[in-house]
């Protein structure tokens, strides 16, 4: 199956990010594909300059990880500009994408999963 | 044909839910799917033809309705919740090209979409 | 006495609790969606008697609503900068 | 039929639109706050009869609360994975 | 010397907010501030010595028991929210120093600071 | 007086900045030392990466011109490390403080108004 979660809310400040980050290693270890549209404020979760503290997860790093095994991480772009965040900024392997790719993800996956804000 | 409902719960001004919930839409048209709004709890402030969330500085609600005329899209308000702010058919500004529902059928509106997305 | 800032709507449980901590002759000033108490019928039966109720008139009629409307004073940016001049205490 | 996710807690007045609209044969997961749901005597009253209920387990423990203390059936991310994969229609 | 009360409102794991509140407070003895916490509504669900927030992945709220006891910082509950969740004095996690205070006696409480801070 | 607006929440998203702003120069034409704390995701308001559409407000740049009328814009440090946002990030003259600097503020300042999250 084509599995997408879209975020839109910040990571750390709420849990939204790691429920995701949690859901799309499940799917993808039971032979899905899966994709995360981060939209709205949630799009910082793919800023690779986010330095969390030791204890801390990081969460880039981990959307970066799943982008190595094969999830895709789609920026709404107009939101990253809204926050400031740049190309050089985004994660390697994350995509700036727009509310198209957004409905062609709503289109294609068998399963779409808001998190609401 | 894919049919995808946007729902939105939260107030024009204090939030940019509304502005969002109505760009996502603008995006669908591309692809095969039929995308509907639904404005719901203090979202249906929106609709009232006063309400100017630039007033406070913020986004203006009105950029949307040049698109929603050229879409024509489905725009829905829940009567009950349009009742509670006391704004009547008559102060509903008509380039939202609103049509109500009852919160008895809610339920079964909800159900007749492919995807439901709330903001 | 204290200034009590509301700038959540009434769905929101926490605004009711800062309306039931307000003490007679505080005052609550609801701004950003929180002026929705202002619409709300029963908006002086949440607070104890004599606490003064206040609405910021910017945000109020940016949400539709006619000034007529309003339940309580409606104040504008410099009535609310002198409200807060004067209480040195804010609980917001 | 429909699963709806509820991700908010029971302060939040759309969590509780969210079960108003559940119909019998749909599946409601609670995750994140919205497992407060799972220790809410009156979790059941909240929706229809034959709304299926259920707590995300992970999230449910992280908030101090003991298994056995919920009300509903409590699953693990696998379940909430296989839900998902059963149910085509979402509404979250 | 200030009194500054910071109240917090929302619940352990789901948001940074409780983590935050103590932060902030730890961060105030450097000058003549007397910081106090005030967990209440869900925030209470953090004082269950079985509330761990890492058991779903985000940061643990164990982090702040050895500053509340360095600087020996008071830090309440209101005993009506415990008795929602039905926590049990003795399910209390004693490293919270915590305190609990009636719902009734809240407003004074609350009035009684110089400054109060909701999170 | 000494002022000091602390916000919590991100920029555009709330209107907390938009009313932050309009305080801090209603204050400063009534002859006050206004200060602003950024608080957790609202330091992305110190973002001068940030991009609005043409039709909407800049906030950073509002900020920017607020600081240049001598309101002193403190930008939480571990809260701006969490959102990536770094030194060449931010706009000029805003700085990277904490909470002792949050302690001296709320110390030193008449009045000190929370906009909750």
């Amino acid at each position: 199956m084509i599995i997408t979660i879209q975020t839109n809310v910040p990571p750390y400040t709420n849990e939204d990010l790691d429920t995701a980050i949690h859901l799309a290693e499940v799917f993808l270890a039971r032979g899905h594909k899966v994709n995360i549209f981060l939209f709205a404020d949630s799009v910082l979760s793919a800023n690779k300059f986010v330095k969390p503290m030791r204890i801390d997860r990081n969460i880039p790093m981990k959307l970066q990880e799943l982008i190595s095994k094969g999830v895709e991480v789609h920026i709404c772009g107009l939101c990253a500009e809204y926050r400031g965040l740049t190309e050089e900024m985004k994660i390697e392997g994350s995509k700036f994408s727009g509310v198209p790719e957004m409905a062609a993800l709503i289109y294609e996956s068998d399963r779409y999963i808001n998190l609401m804000p | 044909m894919k049919k995808v409902l946007f729902a939105v719960y939260t107030s024009p001004a204090g939030s940019i839910w509304i502005n969002e919930t109505f760009r996502c839409i603008f995006g669908m048209y591309g692809q095969d799917i039929e995308p509907v709004a639904l404005l719901l709890n203090e979202a249906v402030l929106a609709v009232h033809k006063n309400c100017k969330p630039e007033q406070c500085g913020v986004l203006p609600l009105s950029i949307t309705f040049k698109y929603i005329e050229k879409y024509q899209t489905k725009v829905y308000a829940v009567k009950e919740d349009l009742e509670k702010y006391n704004i009547k058919e008559d102060e509903i500004d008509p380039r939202w090209n609103l049509q109500l529902i009852l919160k008895s059928d809610l339920a079964e509106f909800v159900h007749s979409f492919d995807n439901v997305i709330f903001f | 006495m204290a200034l009590i800032i509301v700038k959540k709507s009434p769905d929101h449980k926490i605004s009711h609790l800062l309306l039931e901590i307000a003490m007679p002759q505080d005052k609550v000033v609801f701004i950003q969606d929180g002026v929705l108490f202002a619409v709300d019928k029963n908006v002086k039966d949440l607070v104890k008697e004599g606490v003064e109720l206040y609405a910021l008139k910017e945000d109020f009629v940016a949400r539709g609503f006619d000034e007529k409307e309003s339940l309580v004073n409606l104040v504008t940016y410099e009535e609310f900068a002198e409200i807060i001049e004067n209480e040195p205490k804010i609980i917001s």
